[in-house]
């Protein structure tokens, strides 16, 4: 693992891929840890469904963009590196939506404008610019698919949570008994805050809880 | 058909490109901005925690000020004399000699030494204990409630048993805690040993007051002074001055035998026969204290 | 009447019914990220609002004139190119990426104008012009333009005075929502929040409870409207 | 001096070019399929809301403006389906409402797209409300009653989401009060 990053070009600062691949997913879970790609998290968490399809959305995009952009990075210019990324994960989240609207065409409607919101998503855009227009494809690769896997965990953990106290049901299947009152509140928008700031709350309790608070 | 679209849509797009760039490509040359390229190098000398202990409020604006205004290159009291000489030598201005400024607090009564302890249940933070008349009855000293402590982003300052106590290792020379401390007793040294003396006391009230309130408060009796032409006493208060202080000519035993209230200590770096005097005892481990700044430090810088 | 009619609607809609920040989840990172002072807050909050407006405009004539299936401008290329077809010319799918890239260079026209012409704005705003660019709020605004101008009868098309109202008045729930977040976090800070939920969580928290508050206004446009259309 | 923006920014519009091309390219590979969809999605219905209507039998037709569906069985035409939208209770409604041939009486309503609010408004969805209009007048303005509907136009309103009950019942009454002359005219005509 070591020689590849080597041999990647400018000395590669950041962690290896095999690093970068694991951190996406726990230690800087984009959602929990990093505190980016908020405004899809809330709204689209409302059911698993809808967030376990807006996480392949995100997964498509976030593994293209950075692949493109590494690919480009020697040729960008500082001053509209900016346009350059946004061109590039617009056209792979048009093609997503098309993709949607084609083939799961319910879905596309339940998601409604919260696909095109995956451009200005701020995970997508910060992985752009932190990893993807420095580092090799490879180790480029690595930290999209990572991220989006985090992204998707962080997502399920919310969307399962609101869906069950919700509407009682996980992925449209009953789960609570009938006699359960739905807390209709978990599916609206105040839920969504409430249900975030908890878990946001629970994960920093048990990662403190592991480590003691190292300063 | 489909050669047709795809031509009209990549036309489109290229059209849009060419007009956007030509605007921003003319609205980079027309509205460049002169920025003199010596506050980039000087910026990137200087550490980047924004800690604010040079007085501006970032490192970006002391860059500024240091290569527009002229200003001291001593001021960054984080990166001391490592710094102070590469902008020295970056604007080509000589450097005085530039002493690492360290937090030292001016009171050293613990719980035990105060007298007229009222019992407080308010608000635990200084600055509301401040506004509380006899909460203890010296109106000067250390009140304890840990303002310094949250201010503190090295760690490096813990209330232990009711007085602040800096933990040298540690402290960078911020100054966060001495802005913060509403009672201002904690102020700025430039350390030019690794021990250095300071009175540990700010009351300034006559000798008959201090011992009605405190055990260890300096009574302003004028015996160091005497001793030690180093320190003067102003109303009441024994005062060290620190541009004229020598540490390798001045000899402070005297001085310190002669307090009779133990409000000159040394602090700073403990040396060897400190550290002999107290090996039998078994050193409590450090104490970790937990308080976190409510929202800082999960900020999202964006 | 009729036409004030509407625009106040869509302006009450857009500023208290359906607030981008509270009902539609736009604007999200901004508003947890900046919201630590009220004055910031409110700079943030015109810094939006400006950028909105011109975005808003800048889509609504590329939505109208070019992207529109049947859009006048692209049609008539279309006829220059080859003339005699009927076919119309639908270049919707450019939506997103035109948005997009109009958003990102207004973003970094408007940066470097402040910066040349008024240096103490561009020392307390300049900060947030980056951040705005990946800020949610303002490509909503173009999709919710988008979606009342393209693929919609002409006669129930909008015309630019509708899109600012929507746009302006969206600006100006961002920045109420993000001012009013700002002065709940200011008053956080004095209690004292269980150690795990300090920073993001308890401010979701209290945006939960914020957003409950905004859903008390859901339903006044529909007896408003009643009033107004008569 | 001109040429150097563009020596700049290169970059970008050749990506605004191949973009812009491999877009034009997805588009036209997709949307036929995408147009399909959203036409099933309304020729699905037309057996429900006008039953003895046949799936391939019903067509398409364009009357002042609007598109309209002719519900017919192979032996002729059984009734119309329109569709027509409104401002909801929180965000617009779009229903399809089958009415029989001579526009007389009101066969079935299917709700296309709403956002109401979950658990209270969105249960206009559900049959039981929906049911109610298959059989009342077209004519006549449907009226929304909290107490037992008797009359044939009344409407049960669902408890808890009486905006959203008139919100439907509004937007038939006008679809029908737009079209009821054009449709008729049409039968007509032939």
């Amino acid at each position: 693992m070591t020689e590849a990053a080597t041999a990647a070009g400018p000395v590669d600062s950041g962690p290896t891929a095999g690093e970068r691949f694991i951190n996406g997913i726990l230690p800087e879970n984009p959602i929990y840890r990093q505190l980016l790609g908020m405004c899809p998290t809330l709204a689209v968490t409302g059911g698993m469904q809808p967030a376990m399809t807006m996480t392949g959305g995100v997964l498509f995009v976030l593994v293209c963009a950075n692949v493109i952009v590494s690919l480009i990075r020697g040729l960008l210019k500082p001053h509209l590196r900016i346009l350059v990324f946004t061109l590039t994960i617009a056209t792979f989240v048009t093609i997503v939506d098309r993709f949607l609207a084609a083939y799961m065409y319910q879905m596309s409607k339940q998601l409604g404008p919260y696909v095109p919101l995956i451009i200005v998503n701020c995970l997508i855009i910060s992985r752009c610019e932190v990893c993807a227009s420095k580092q090799s494809v490879r180790v480029a690769l690595a930290d999209a698919v990572g991220q989006s896997i985090g992204f998707g965990l962080a997502l399920a953990s919310i969307a399962s949570v609101r869906e069950i106290l919700g509407s009682g049901t996980w992925f449209g299947m009953r789960v609570l008994p009938a006699a359960w009152p739905e807390w209709v509140i978990m599916v609206l928008p105040p839920g969504a805050f409430i249900t975030l700031g908890l878990l946001m709350g629970l994960v920093n309790w048990y990662v403190d809880r592991r480590q003691p608070s190292r300063r | 058909m489909l050669s047709g679209e795809v031509f009209l849509a990549g036309g489109v797009m290229a059209v849009l490109a060419v007009g956007m760039s030509y605007v921003l490509g003319w609205a980079n040359k027309a509205f460049h901005v002169e920025v003199d390229p010596r506050v980039e190098k000087a910026e990137d000398i200087l550490p980047g925690a924004n800690c604010g202990g040079c007085g501006y409020v970032g490192c970006r604006e002391y860059a500024e000020a240091v290569v527009l205004e002229a200003e001291s290159v001593t001021k960054c009291t984080v990166g001391g004399g490592s710094v102070a000489a590469q902008l020295g030598e970056l604007l080509g201005v000589e450097v005085e000699e530039a002493w690492p400024y360290r937090a030292v607090v001016h009171c050293g009564a613990t719980t035990t030494d105060r007298l007229q302890q009222h019992e407080y249940r308010g608000e635990p933070t200084c600055s509301a204990a401040n506004l509380v008349t006899g909460i203890q009855g010296c109106i000067y000293g250390c009140l304890g409630m840990g303002d310094c402590v949250r201010a503190c982003s090295y760690d490096a300052i813990h209330v232990i048993d009711g007085v602040a106590l800096i933990d040298y290792d540690a402290c960078t020379g911020c100054g966060a805690c001495a802005r913060i401390c509403p009672r201002n007793i904690i102020s700025m040294v430039p350390f030019k040993a690794e021990q250095m003396m300071v009175v540990s006391c700010s009351n300034k009230d006559t000798g008959k007051d201090v011992t009605a309130v405190c055990k260890v408060g300096c009574i302003g009796c004028n015996a160091c002074a005497r001793v030690n032409d180093l320190i003067q006493i102003e109303d009441g208060l024994a005062g060290i001055d620190y541009d004229q202080y020598q540490p390798e000519t001045a000899d402070f035993s005297a001085a310190l035998d002669k307090c009779p209230r133990e409000s000159l200590v040394l602090v700073g770096k403990p040396s060897e026969k400190d550290l002999a005097a107290v090996a039998d005892q078994d050193l409590p481990d450090r104490i970790e204290a937990d308080f976190k700044t409510t929202v800082d430090d999960t900020e999202w810088r964006g | 009447m009729e036409y004030l009619g509407s625009l106040i609607l869509i302006a009450l809609g857009a500023a208290l019914i359906n607030n981008f920040v509270l009902y539609y989840f736009v604007g999200i990172c901004p508003f947890l990220g900046v919201s630590r002072r009220v004055d910031m807050a409110f700079g943030m909050g015109c810094a939006v609002t400006f950028v909105i407006s011109i975005a808003a405009f800048l889509s609504w004539v590329f939505t109208t004139f070019i992207l529109r299936p049947g859009a006048p401008l692209s049609n008539w290329i279309w006829s220059l190119v080859n003339p005699g077809s009927d076919t119309v010319v639908d270049l919707s799918i450019l939506n997103y990426l035109v948005y997009i890239f109009v958003i990102a260079s207004s973003v970094q026209f408007v940066e470097m104008y402040v910066r040349k012409f008024h240096p103490p704005l561009y020392k307390s705003f300049g900060i947030f012009l980056p951040l705005i660019t990946t800020n949610c709020a303002i490509l909503f605004a173009c999709l919710e333009i988008m979606k009342h101008v393209s693929g919609v009868p002409p006669a129930q098309m909008w015309d630019l005075g509708r899109a600012l109202t929507l746009a302006i008045f969206g600006g100006i729930g961002f920045t109420l929502a993000i001012v009013l977040m700002a002065g709940m976090r200011e008053e956080l800070d004095l209690c004292d929040v269980p150690k795990a939920l300090r920073g993001a969580g308890i401010t979701l928290i209290v945006a939960g409870i914020l957003a409950m508050a905004f859903m008390g206004f859901t339903g006044m446009d529909q007896s408003l409207s009643g009033l107004l259309t008569g | 001096m001109r040429n150097n923006y563009l020596a700049q920014a290169w970059l970008v519009i050749l990506l605004g070019l191949c973009f812009g091309g491999m877009l034009a390219a997805v588009e036209s590979t997709l949307s036929g399929r995408i147009a399909q969809n959203r036409l099933d999605e309304t020729v699905d219905q037309i057996p429900k809301l006008v039953p003895g209507a046949t799936r391939e039998a019903s067509t398409q037709d364009e009357i002042d403006g609007e598109r309209v569906f002719r519900a017919e069985n192979p032996a002729g035409q059984l009734g119309w389906v329109i569709s027509g939208g409104g401002q909801g209770f929180a965000d617009r409604i779009e229903l399809l409402v089958g009415v029989d041939a001579r526009v007389r009486e009101i066969t079935g309503v299917y709700v296309l797209e709403q956002k109401e609010t979950p658990g209270l408004g969105n249960r206009i969805t559900e049959e039981g409300f929906l049911s109610q209009f298959a059989g009342s007048p077209a004519e006549k303005e449907l009226v929304v009653v909290k107490t037992g509907a008797r009359a044939a136009n009344e409407i049960d309103a669902i408890t808890g989401a009486t905006i959203s009950s008139e919100a439907v019942c509004r937007i038939i009454n006008q679809t029908l009060k737009r079209m009821r002359g054009d449709l008729v005219a049409a039968l007509d005509k032939e």
